[in-house]
C-alpha cells in the first residue's frame, strides 16, 4: 500500500511524505506501548521479588551508583545527538546527520561496555543469573534493556549504510525517523532502571 | 421460515431436558447447598441471595427475548407498521438499563463485603470457644495435619469435637494445594513458604468428605482425608488413646512422606514441627527429593557465571 | 496537520530537553541519597521525577505530537502509562497481601 | 541422535500410537495429492507467500477448524472417562495431557485465529481498504501463529505433552513436572504470541489512519469496532503473555529463580502475571464475539443496530475493566479481605456494559422482521445461553461465595458457558454468514439449522448439570470419581450432551463439503441483502484489490444506505485509476519456520540448534532491512485489468 504521493505541503518532513512513512511512524508508536506494557511486567517481576536476596550479596553492597550515572548520562546525551540528527535530517543536510548518527553510536557502545563492565564485576562479587529471584528479575531486566540497546545499535548502523548508499530519501528518512523513535525509548525505558533498581536499591 | 413442527419439537426437547435436570439434581446431593457449619452457612446464604437477583434478570432477558423473537419474526401477515428499520436508541432506555444492573451489583456488593470480613474472623455462634489450631500440610497427594497443642499428627483424617471453632494453619511442603471441605465451608490455597488461616465448625457429628481441590499432578484426585467430628468426651479419649499407643514420628518416617505418592491414614504421637515449620521453609521436601534419588529433572543446579548479559543462548550448564 | 517546520538552525528543543533531563536525574540522586526522606516519600517522588522526565523524552525528543493521528499516539502512551502503573503496581500490592 | 529419537516418541499408548498413524497417513496422502496435481507452485505463490487479507484470513479459519477438531476430540476424550467413576479409560497421566492440551488448543490456537481470520478477511472489507497496513507483517503473522500451533502440537507426537493445566502453575509446572511437554507449551505459546501482537498493531493502524472517505470512525460498522478495541487490548496484553512465558523458559532451562520453590522464587507471581494476561484475553476473544452478533442480529432483523453509541461506550468500559480484575482467579490465594472486596466490585461491575449489550440487542431485535437463517440462529442463540454465562460469572465474583465455587464444575460451566455460548456460537454464525463472501457460494440452510440444534442443544444438555455438579461440590481436573460421591447421573447427561455437540460439529463439516459440490454460484456481491460495505463489491468473491474505486461513506450502515439512495445512479460512470498492490513475501514463511527450529532446540535444550534458530531469525530481519525498498515498491493493477474483473458482473446488483 505504498503510494508515494508528495502532494502534501512542501515542507512537511521527509519521513512523513510517503504513505507507508506515515503508517510506520504511527505502527511504531503503538509498538512502544506494546514496549511499555513489556517492560511494566519485568519491573513488576522485579518488585515483586526485590527481597529474595537469601543467599547472594546485597544490592546495597555491590552497586556503584557513580557507574551507573555516568552510565545514564551516556545515554542521555545518546539521546540527545540522535534528536539532534533528525534535527540535521529535516534540513537536509545527510552529512551532518550522519555525523551525530555516529557518536550516538559511540555513545551506546561505551553505555554498553560499562554495562557488561558492571555485569562482569556482579559476577565476580557472587551474584549471578541464578543466585537468586532477586538478581535473577535483576538480570533479566538489565539484561532485557541492555539487549535492546545492542539491537538498537545494529538497527542504526544497517540504516546509516543504507542512507549511505540510496540517501535520504522519503523511505530511508522514515527508516532514521523511526530507529531514533527506538533510540529514545531506549532512554524512555532506562530513566525507570536507573530509578527503580539502582537509586532505590541504594536507599536500600 | 418457522415450520410449527420444528418448534413444537424443540419446545418439547428443552422442556423434557429441564424435568430431567431437575430430578437428577434432586437425586444426587448439593453437598454445598446444605452446609453442615456456619462458615458453609454464610456462603450457602450468600449464594441463595445471588441466585435470586440472578433468576431475576434470566427472567426478565427471557421474557423478552421470547416476546420479541416471537412477535417479530418475518412471516406473511406481518403488519407494516410494526416494523421500524430506523429506531436505533432510546436513551431512556439506556439510562434504565445502566441504573438497574448497578443497583444489582451494589445489592450484591454489600452482603459480599460483609461476608469477607466474618470469615476472616472465628464463628460467632461459638465466639466463646477458643479455637483449636491445627496445621493442615499439603504433600503431593496427602494432607498431614499437626495438633500442636496436643502433640499429635494424623495423615489424611483430622477428629475434631462437634460444636467447636477450629482454626486451619494451612500450608504445604512441595505444591500450590487448596484444603477444601465442601460441606462445613469455602476453601483456601496452601503454598509452601507461606501459611494460610481457615475458620471451619461441625455443628454436628460426622464424617465429612475434604480433598485438594487445585491441580497439583497425577495423584491430585485421591488426595483427599476425613474431616470427623466426634462427640466431645469421644474426641479427649481418642486423644489419651492416641498420646498413649500411637508411634512417634521420628525424622526418617517423616522424610519418606515428603516422596510423591498416595498413602493410607497414619497416627503419629508428635509432630513435625519441632524439626520443620514448611511456612517459613519451602526448600525442605525437594531437598529431601534429591536425597532419596527422587531426583526432579525439573530444577538445574546453579548457573554458573554469566559475564555476557545473560539473554543469549549461550549459556550452558545444567546437570 | 503537520506543523511545517520552521528551519531555524539551533535546535532549541532537543538542548533544553537535554538540560531538563539531566537536571531531574540529579535531582531524584539527590533525593534519594541525601535528603534523608522516608522510604515511602523517597519511592513517590522519584517516580515523580521519572515519570516527568519520560515526558520531556516523549514530548521534547520524540515528536510525539507530530502526523495526522497525533492525538492517538498521545492517547496511546496515556493508557500505555495506566496499563504499566495496573500491572506494576497492582502486581506489587496484590502479592504483598499474600503474607 | 537415535536413542534421543526413540526416548520421545511415544510408544506406549494404543490410543496416542493410533492418532500418530492416522496424522502420518493424512500428510502423506497431501503429499502425494500436491504432487500429482503439481500444485506445489500454486501453493506457494498463491497461499504461502499470499500478503491478501482475504487469503490470509481463510487460512486463519482452515487451522482454526482443524484445531477445533482436535480440541473436540480431547473434549470426547475427556468426557468419556468421566462418564463413570472409578474408570479407567484413561491413565491420570494421559487425562492431564489431554485436558491441558484441550484448553490451550481451544482458547489459543481455535478461538484465537478464527476471529483473527474473520477480522483479516471482512475488516479491509468493511472499512474500505484495499489491504491492511503491513501486509508484510501479516502473513507473518500467520506464519509464526501456525508454527507456534504446529510446536506445541508436535508435543503430542514426540516428547509427551504439557500436563499443568491451560494455566500451567508453579511449582507443578517447574518442580512438578520434568520434561519437554512444559517446554513445547511455554515455547509453543511464545511463538505464536508474535503473530498475535503483531495482528494487533496491524489492525489499529489500518482501521485508524485506512478509511474509506467520509467514513468517520462514528460511521464504522460494530465488526470494525469491536476489532479496534480488541487490538488495544491484544497490544497491551500480549506483551504480559510474552514476559511471563520467558520468565518461566529461564527457570526451567537456565535456572534462574522466578517461580522456583528454591532461592527466594515466588509461585504466586506467575498466578498473577498469568491472570494479567488471562482475563484481557477472554476479553480479546470475546469482543469481536459480540461484534459478529452485533452485525449478524442487524442484518437479519433489517433493522439498524440499536444504541450504536452505547455499545461503543460499553466496549470502551469493558476493555479498560478487563485489565482491573484478574485477581478474581485467585480469590482463594490468602489474599486479605479488603483486595478480595476490591477486585469482588470491579468483577461485578465489568457484567453491567455486557448486560448493556445483550438489551442493545435485544433493542435491535424490537419491531424488526427477524428472518431465521442459520447465522440468525446461532446468534439468537447466543443470546439466552450468553446471559446464563454471564449472570453465573456476577455469582463467581462475589469472593466470598467464590471460595466455594473456585477450581469447582460451577465454574468449569461459567467459562464454557461464556466461551462457547459466547465465542464458539460467534465463530460458526461469522463462518455462515460470510462464507459466500469468501468461497462464493452459500452453505445449505437446512443442514446449517440441524448442526445448530444438534450443538446448541447438546451444548446446553452437556454443561447445565455441570452447574448442579458444581454445586455437588465436584472439582476441577479430577480424572475420577467413587460413587459414594454421587456425581454419576450428572455426569452421564453431560456426557450425551458433549456426544450431541460432536454430531452438530461433523454436521457442520458435513455441511462445508455438500455445499460446494450443490450449493448454486453467487451472483451478487450481496448475499444477504447486507446492510455494511463488505458486501458492496463487485462480484461474490471480491477481486484482490477490494474495491475498483473506493466509494463515499454517508452514514452508518454505509451499503444500505448506498442501496437505498442509488437505484438512479446505478449507471454512474467509474473512473478506473490503477492500483497500487503489495509484493508477495517469501521471508516470513522461512522467518517462521526458524522460530519452530529455535523453539524445539530450546524445548530439548539442544543449544547449537536453538543457536542456528535464533541467527536465521536475525538474519531474515536482515534481509527484510535490506530488501524492504523493493520488496514495498509492489505493483499497479492497470486500468485494462479492472476492466476485465469489473466489467463482466455489471449487470444490476
Amino acid at each position: 500500500m505504498a503510494q508515494i504521493n508528495t502532494t502534501n505541503n512542501p515542507d512537511t518532513p521527509l519521513e512523513y511524505q510517503s504513505e507507508t512513512g506515515r503508517l510506520n511512524i504511527f505502527g511504531f508508536w503503538i509498538f512502544l506501548g506494546a514496549e511499555v506494557a513489556l517492560f511494566a511486567t519485568l519491573f513488576a517481576a522485579y518488585f515483586a521479588l526485590k527481597d529474595g536476596t537469601a543467599g547472594g550479596p546485597l544490592p546495597i553492597d555491590v552497586f556503584d551508583l557513580n557507574n551507573t550515572i555516568i552510565m545514564t548520562l551516556i545515554l542521555l546525551i545518546s539521546s540527545f545527538t540522535s534528536g539532534l540528527a533528525i534535527h540535521e535530517m529535516r534540513r537536509n543536510n545527510v552529512k551532518s546527520m550522519i555525523v551525530w548518527l555516529v557518536i550516538t553510536l559511540i555513545f551506546g557502545l561505551a553505555f554498553l561496555y560499562m554495562e557488561i563492565e558492571e555485569f562482569i564485576h556482579l559476577v565476580n562479587e557472587g551474584a549471578n543469573l541464578g543466585t537468586n529471584a532477586y538478581w535473577s528479575s535483576f538480570y533479566l531486566l538489565t539484561g532485557t534493556h541492555g539487549l535492546h540497546v545492542t539491537f538498537g545499535i545494529c538497527w542504526i548502523v544497517l540504516i546509516i549504510t543504507q542512507v549511505l548508499r540510496r540517501g535520504l530519501t522519503p523511505e530511508t528518512a522514515k527508516k532514521v525517523f523511526v530507529s531514533s523513535l527506538y533510540w529514545h525509548f531506549l532512554d524512555f525505558v532506562w530513566i525507570f532502571v536507573f530509578t527503580g533498581v539502582y537509586l532505590l536499591g541504594m536507599v536500600g | 421460515m418457522f415450520k410449527n413442527v420444528q418448534s413444537w419439537v424443540i419446545g418439547l426437547t428443552s422442556l423434557f431436558s429441564l424435568i430431567v435436570l431437575t430430578a437428577l439434581a434432586i437425586r444426587s446431593d448439593l453437598i454445598i447447598l446444605d452446609p453442615k457449619g456456619p462458615v458453609g452457612a454464610i456462603q450457602k446464604d450468600l449464594i441463595i441471595y445471588s441466585i435470586y437477583f440472578m433468576l431475576a434478570i434470566l427472567i426478565v432477558v427471557y421474557a423478552l427475548f421470547t416476546f420479541i423473537v416471537t412477535k417479530y419474526r418475518d412471516r406473511k401477515n406481518f403488519d407494516k407498521n410494526e416494523y421500524k428499520p430506523d429506531m436505533h436508541g432510546s436513551t431512556k432506555l439506556e439510562i434504565i438499563w445502566t441504573l438497574i444492573p448497578i443497583i444489582i451489583v451494589t445489592a450484591l456488593s454489600i452482603p459480599n463485603a460483609k461476608a469477607l470480613y466474618e470469615l476472616k474472623k472465628p464463628p460467632k455462634s461459638t465466639a466463646d470457644k477458643e479455637p483449636i489450631v491445627i496445621h493442615a500440610t499439603a504433600v503431593d497427594w496427602k494432607w498431614i495435619f499437626s495438633y500442636p497443642d496436643n502433640n499429635i499428627e494424623t495423615v489424611n483424617y483430622v477428629n475434631v469435637p462437634e460444636d467447636y471453632p477450629i482454626l486451619f494453619k494451612v500450608t504445604a511442603a512441595d505444591s500450590m494445594a487448596s484444603f477444601w471441605i465442601p460441606q462445613l465451608g469455602g476453601q483456601i490455597y496452601g503454598m509452601p513458604g507461606m501459611v494460610n488461616e481457615l475458620y471451619l465448625q461441625a455443628d454436628d457429628p460426622g464424617v465429612y468428605k475434604g480433598r485438594n481441590s487445585n491441580f497439583t499432578g497425577v495423584g491430585m484426585t485421591n488426595q483427599i482425608f476425613r474431616f470427623v467430628a466426634l462427640a466431645e468426651e469421644d474426641y479427649q479419649d481418642w486423644l489419651k488413646k492416641t498420646k498413649k499407643n500411637a508411634p512417634e514420628l521420628d525424622v526418617g518416617t517423616y522424610e519418606k512422606l515428603m516422596l510423591p505418592e498416595t498413602v493410607g491414614e497414619m497416627t503419629f504421637s508428635s509432630t513435625h514441627l519441632e524439626f520443620i515449620d514448611h511456612s517459613k521453609n519451602s526448600e525442605y521436601a525437594l531437598n529431601i527429593r534429591e536425597k532419596y534419588g527422587v531426583e526432579v529433572k525439573g530444577i538445574r543446579v546453579k548457573a554458573d557465571s554469566s559475564e555476557e548479559d545473560e539473554n543469549e543462548a549461550t549459556i550452558s550448564s545444567h546437570h | 496537520m503537520m506543523d511545517s517546520r520552521k528551519s531555524n538552525p539551533f535546535p532549541w528543543m532537543q538542548v533544553v530537553g537535554f538540560l531538563l533531563s539531566v537536571a531531574l536525574t540529579f535531582m531524584a540522586v539527590w533525593i534519594g541519597m541525601r535528603a534523608g526522606l522516608p522510604y515511602n516519600t523517597i519511592i513517590i517522588l522519584v517516580f515523580v521525577l521519572a515519570f516527568i522526565q519520560a515526558a520531556i523524552q516523549l514530548f521534547m525528543f520524540m515528536h510525539i505530537t507530530e502526523g495526522a493521528h497525533g492525538i492517538w499516539q498521545i492517547g496511546k502512551m496515556l493508557s500505555a502509562a495506566f496499563i504499566a502503573i495496573v500491572i506494576v503496581a497492582g502486581s506489587v500490592w496484590v502479592l504483598n497481601s499474600m503474607h | 541422535m537415535i536413542d534421543f529419537i526413540k526416548e520421545n516418541l511415544i510408544l506406549n499408548d494404543p490410543l496416542i500410537v493410533g492418532a500418530n498413524v492416522s496424522i502420518l497417513l493424512t500428510l502423506i496422502a497431501i503429499v502425494f495429492v500436491l504432487t500429482y496435481f503439481k500444485k506445489w507452485k500454486w501453493l506457494w505463490t498463491e497461499w504461502v507467500t499470499t500478503v491478501d487479507h482475504k487469503k490470509i484470513g481463510i487460512m486463519y479459519i482452515i487451522s482454526a477448524l482443524l484445531m477445533l477438531f482436535r480440541g473436540g476430540v480431547d473434549a470426547l476424550l475427556m468426557r468419556a472417562q468421566l462418564t463413570v467413576p472409578n474408570n479407567d479409560f484413561l491413565s491420570p497421566q494421559h487425562y492431564n495431557e489431554i485436558f491441558t492440551t484441550h484448553g490451550t488448543i481451544m482458547i489459543l490456537f481455535m478461538a484465537m485465529p478464527f476471529l483473527l481470520g474473520l477480522m483479516n478477511f471482512v475488516v479491509p472489507l468493511q472499512i474500505g481498504a484495499r489491504d491492511v497496513a503491513y501486509p508484510y507483517l501479516n502473513n507473518l503473522s500467520f506464519w509464526s501463529f501456525f508454527f507456534g500451533a504446529i510446536l506445541f502440537n508436535v508435543s503430542f507426537v514426540f516428547g509427551g505433552s504439557p500436563d499443568a493445566g491451560w494455566t500451567n502453575y508453579a511449582p507443578l509446572a517447574i518442580e512438578g513436572s520434568p520434561g519437554p511437554g512444559i517446554n513445547y507449551y511455554l515455547l509453543g505459546l511464545q511463538v505464536s504470541g508474535i503473530g498475535t501482537l503483531l495482528t494487533g498493531i496491524n489492525f489499529i493502524v489500518t482501521i485508524i489512519k485506512m478509511r474509506a472517505p467520509g467514513m468517520k470512525l462514528l460511521r464504522m460498522p460494530m465488526f470494525s469496532w469491536t476489532t479496534l478495541i480488541t487490538s488495544f487490548i491484544i497490544v497491551f496484553a500480549f506483551p504480559i503473555l510474552t514476559v511471563t512465558l520467558a520468565l518461566m523458559t529461564f527457570d526451567r532451562l537456565f535456572g534462574t529463580h522466578f517461580f522456583t520453590l528454591t532461592d527466594g522464587g515466588n509461585p504466586m507471581l506467575w498466578s498473577n502475571l498469568f491472570w494479567l494476561w488471562g482475563h484481557p484475553e477472554v476479553y480479546i476473544v470475546v469482543l469481536p464475539a459480540f461484534g459478529i452478533f452485533s452485525e449478524v442480529i442487524a442484518t437479519f432483523a433489517k433493522k439498524t443496530l440499536f444504541g450504536y453509541k452505547s455499545m461503543i461506550i460499553s466496549l470502551v468500559v469493558i476493555s479498560f475493566l478487563s485489565f482491573l480484575v484478574w485477581v478474581h482467579h485467585f480469590f482463594t490465594m490468602g489474599g486479605s479481605a479488603a483486595i478480595n472486596n476490591v477486585f469482588s466490585i470491579t468483577t461485578m461491575a465489568i457484567a453491567i456494559p455486557t448486560g448493556i449489550k445483550i438489551f442493545n440487542w435485544l433493542g435491535t431485535l424490537y419491531k424488526s422482521r427477524i428472518q431465521f437463517t442459520t447465522a440468525m440462529l446461532w446468534a439468537l442463540g447466543f443470546i439466552p445461553t450468553f446471559v446464563i454465562g454471564g449472570v453465573t460469572g456476577v455469582m463467581l465474583g462475589m469472593a466470598a461465595a467464590d471460595f466455594q465455587y473456585h477450581n469447582n464444575y460451577f465454574l468449569v460451566a461459567h467459562f464454557h458457558y461464556t466461551l462457547i455460548a459466547g465465542v464458539v456460537f460467534a465463530c460458526f454464525a461469522g463462518f455462515v454468514y460470510w462464507y459466500p463472501k469468501m468461497f462464493g457460494h452459500k452453505l445449505d440452510e437446512r443442514l446449517g439449522k440441524l448442526s445448530f440444534w444438534f450443538f446448541a442443544i447438546g451444548f446446553n444438555v452437556c454443561f447445565l448439570p455441570q452447574f448442579l455438579l458444581g454445586f455437588a461440590g465436584m472439582p476441577r481436573r479430577v480424572y475420577t470419581y467413587v460413587p459414594e460421591d454421587g456425581w454419576t447421573a450428572l455426569n452421564v447427561v453431560s456426557t450425551i450432551g458433549a456426544i450431541g455437540m460432536g454430531i452438530g460439529f461433523l454436521i457442520l463439516v458435513y455441511n462445508i463439503h455438500y455445499s460446494i459440490r450443490n450449493a448454486k454460484k453467487e451472483t451478487t456481491g450481496d448475499a444477504w441483502n447486507g446492510r455494511t460495505l463488505e458486501w458492496a463489491t463487485t462480484t461474490a468473491i471480491p477481486p484482490h484489490y477490494n474495491f475498483a474505486d473506493v466509494p463515499e461513506i454517508k452514514g452508518i450502515d454505509a451499503f444500505w444506505q448506498m442501496k437505498q439512495e442509488n437505484e438512479e445512479k446505478k449507471k454512474k460512470t467509474i473512473t478506473y485509476r490503477p492500483i497500487h498492490m503489495p509484493n508477495n513475501a517469501s521471508t516470513p514463511f522461512v522467518m517462521s519456520a526458524l522460530f519452530f527450529v529455535a523453539g524445539f532446540g530450546l524445548v530439548f535444550e539442544l543449544w547449537w540448534l536453538a543457536v542456528i534458530g535464533g541467527i536465521g531469525i536475525i538474519a531474515c530481519l536482515l534481509i527484510r532491512s535490506i530488501r524492504s525498498h523493493k520488496e514495498d515498491e509492489g505493483y499497479y493493477v492497470t486500468v485494462e485489468e479492472l476492466k476485465k474483473m469489473e466489467q463482466p458482473f455489471h449487470k444490476e446488483a
